[in-house]
């Protein structure tokens, strides 16, 4: 068996984040993908809410969107929207929300807003969407992006959704009672957050890729925790639930 | 995460403490009385009760003394009169003193409402010129940011248990309910445990079957009991009829401490569980309360593969 | 056919207070009746809504509490309490709100808390359930009660909920979008308000009635509106169908 | 009072006027995509156009010129990229200048909630610690009267008119639902003026058969609109799938003005109605994207006589 491509290590170890009976608020692509791996792997009872308003989905199919037919079809609930956001997430009832940007500071925080100017924008993005809320009240979050260094500035050209900050404990000083981004994921390696300092720092490389590579596509002096570790290679079996059975046409994963 | 199918004995024991704050909801329909029965039966002391309106169930709770509080919206007998066992409550403390905090349907709603979806409060138009700020210091006021005017303002109510009766679930506690929906999803999205009690444990796949009609999922509740007529004398949808002769007939029966006490002896302390009480009707209820099926048409969700 | 008797003429009067098309917030009881005449009369497509949740109810049978099953079977919709309450009541869409009580005063403000001291009470009522909301958000009100000395005080015991408040523009100053209660009907006459001091003023006395009667059971200098009317008899129609088919048993009408 | 049936010709031009504050909602599902269309067709002006996910429909109003202001959550192509209409008119002003008033999903949707809830304003947790109140004016603060905590607001929105894509209405506008359920009935009760489009008209019977099924009433519809396949690219949970070619090829056809034009030209001015743009289709909607059925089973509402 061929072994796994880096866009398949980005999603084995998205999956690692999950627990078992973990109740996760998950859009599609990657994330649903990773979730799903979860689930026959090491976390049977993970559940999946989407902001469309459906819990305990069993798509028939792999959904394009987060409103897919799919998802409402053979679903345990679908509900008005305004409950998914109220009596789920601002109720406290999620632990993990995944969440994708287009630029990550050292602190977590992201912009999915505009790149340059906020009036006059060189590239509009989509905006908040559920993300802004997510950071906020999820129990903690997995941020997944590509790394590029544009993608990790020194500053965001806009705050969309607080991470840690400005770091420490600034978050929780803002009223947070939620703990933040846990993870960052990106096709070159995985990210925790120092405890105290709330920095972000590169705690695994994924196999073949090096530290200098990393650095060359991060716009600050990134934090290294020693030992740096590489990336568990996942097991056969997990290979191939992705290839045969999760993502056969390998639409998420190329 | 997910619901044990238990007794109503277990759940109760396991899940009602002395001093919780409980809300045994429904609205006319769906009330758990066989829940309230082994409240009773279990001797519970000291709770802070909550329901919209208190009806027949909380009537003969608080007689029997589990209570030390009520909060509410409307005390009564609907369509008949008065509680008489409240009122003795109220009126002479028998047979012990309850205190009384009061709101309207819309306040203690807007309660639960803050409480299911993590706000501290909820705002509404409610109360300007009554006495009823004056009596109760959680009706408070708040201002508009943007328009200034001011609105009625409640606390968040989070029950430590609510206790909700519905028509099916399955062994998960995912639960389905239709007809009168009172505010059963609210107070279960609120309370910190729920004790599910339904006419039928069905499975998984008529669940899915309908998600649009599913009230709660599994993830919120924590017990899952099933007791066909639990709600009797209040109904279940397509199950049974409200039994209203019972409740003309409780005017009588709550009328006086003794009789309504001779009920309790009879129909609560008297049975071991609601199979002993529905048993003890000798097919009664069955007979009687039991309506011709009308069943909706059903929709197509389509296969999508 | 035998003359209307009082509380058939308490319900008649009740009806004519239902303009068509109005959207009415009812309980069951005589308001339900007062509804169903008027629907079956001059208002065929007024509308009823039930604060258990129900909208276009058509019920098979005369229901007892306004939770009956017969109200939901057939019905339009049956939604949330909390729905009733937000979208129809607090939203502005319910034109008439029938009410009752155990006190009025002069302004229409209704007692349904206590007989007594609040705290230690002679007689414990019912308490607000949804009068206080009702008084304050539909457009207008109608009150029906029983006319006794003891229930048209001087004072009320306890405020329940807002009519006229102090009269003049005090219930506009308390900040009301709404009318308030623009008609009490006892089984002894009707009454509006006069449009500037907001006062309760008899209208009308229904037929056999004398003015020293009424006069007898009210605990204030009552006003009188010139010319004094008497309460107009029902049509034979109107009686028939009281009768024969919306109270066929006399449940309400005694 | 109850809503009378139109062509969407005559909806549209009775109840949309050129400044209008206008919401055609559906979360993904049930996007009234034939009632866009006319709106273009009838070359509205000056529309402020609100949803949650702006989509194709507001890409392609957009680009059309009816708009001069955007109030949205998150505007994207939903698993496929960016919406290049409204990226021209934001970055190029093209065909002319929009301006933006963004929120969250949960922000838009509290605003759609306090305004079919009659209150000026809905609070919610989110915003701390983000660049969104500094450009946006009407996200604010209020603090709770109980725990002193504050806690963002946003103001209530009450659209001109609403227009809503659902499964079927019976000719008085009573409306039913199934799938997801987005904003629906919010955004009913908060417009002014309310526009359902429906895959059947049926009868009277057939809402009253399932009365919690019943999205909105016709009590606050003012046109009821019947046009199979009206939602197209967008899908009716069991009659019709969501076109996923048609959303994957958009990234292409609204890549440059040009190629976006071409496709108004054909499909939207170079059609009359929907029926012409469904018969344009030869059958292709029918053949490719009709689901196997999959009924929902019923429930027993039982007959109380």
């Amino acid at each position: 068996m061929r072994p796994a491509s880096l866009s398949e290590l980005m999603a084995v170890a998205a999956a690692r984040e999950i627990r078992d009976q973990d109740v996760v608020f998950v859009g599609v692509g990657l994330p649903n993908l990773a979730v799903n791996l979860a689930r026959r792997t090491h976390a049977p009872d993970a559940q999946l809410v989407y902001e469309s308003g459906v819990y305990g989905a069993r798509p028939a199919r792999q959904p394009l969107s987060i409103g897919d037919p799919s998802l409402a079809t053979g679903a345990i609930q679908v509900m008005p929207m305004a409950e998914t956001f109220t009596y789920f997430l601002q109720g406290g009832r999620i632990d993990v929300g995944f969440l994708g940007a287009a630029q990550i500071d050292r602190f977590g925080n992201l912009n999915t807003t505009v790149i340059g100017d906020y009036e006059k924008p060189t590239t509009r993005l989509p905006g908040a969407g559920g993300a802004s809320e997510i950071s906020w009240l999820a129990r903690r979050t997995v941020i997944l992006l590509p790394q590029k260094r544009n993608k990790f500035p020194e500053r965001l050209d806009f705050r969309t959704s607080v991470g840690h900050h400005t770091g420490g404990g600034s978050r929780e000083a803002l009223g947070s009672k939620t703990a933040g981004p846990s993870r960052v994921i990106t096709n070159l390696g995985v990210y925790g957050f120092d405890a105290s300092s709330k920095e972000m720092e590169l705690h695994a490389l994924h196999p073949g890729v090096t530290l200098d590579e990393v650095r060359a596509e991060v716009g600050w002096e990134l934090r290294v925790r020693e030992p740096l570790e590489t990336t568990e290679a996942p097991e056969p079996e997990t290979l191939r639930l992705l290839r045969e059975e999760l993502d056969p046409k390998g639409v998420i994963l190329g | 995460m997910s619901a044990r199918l238990l007794s109503m004995k277990e759940a109760i024991s396991q899940y009602v403490d002395d001093g919780d704050v409980v809300a045994a909801e429904g609205f006319t329909h769906l009330i758990p009385f066989s829940a309230g029965h082994e409240i009773i039966r279990q001797r519970k002391k000291d709770l802070i009760l909550c329901r919209l309106t208190p009806d027949l169930i909380y009537d003969q709770m608080i007689a029997a003394g589990v209570a030390r509080k009520l909060i509410f919206g409307w005390i009564g007998n609907p369509g008949v009169g008065s509680l008489y066992g409240i009122r003795r409550a109220v009126e002479k403390e028998q047979p012990r003193p309850l205190s009384l905090e009061e709101y309207s349907h819309f306040g203690l709603l807007s309660r639960l409402k803050a409480g299911a979806s993590g706000l501290p409060f909820m705002h509404l138009r409610d109360y300007d010129g009554t006495d009823l700020p004056a009596v109760n210091g959680s009706i408070r006021t708040v201002e508009c940011p943007f328009t200034g005017e001011s609105l009625a303002a409640v606390p968040a109510l989070r029950p430590d248990v609510a206790i909700l009766h519905a028509q099916r679930a399955d062994s998960s506690g995912n639960t389905q309910v239709w007809g009168l929906l009172g505010v059963q999803k609210e107070v279960a999205f609120a309370a910190k445990k729920v004790i599910v009690v339904v006419e039928e444990i069905v499975s998984e796949d008529v669940i899915r079957a309908d998600p649009n009609r599913t009230l709660v999922p599994g993830l919120v509740v924590d017990a899952v009991v099933a007791e066909p007529f639990g709600a009797h004398p209040s109904y279940a949808q397509g199950y049974y009829d409200r039994d209203n002769d019972f409740y003309l007939g409780w005017a009588q029966t709550s009328r006086t401490a003794a009789s309504l006490e001779a009920y309790l002896d009879e129909w609560v302390y008297g049975v071991a569980s609601r199979e002993e009480y529905v048993e003890k009707y000798e097919g009664e209820l069955e007979r009687r309360l039991k309506p011709q099926p009308n069943l909706s048409p059903p929709v197509d969700y389509g296969l999508y593969t």
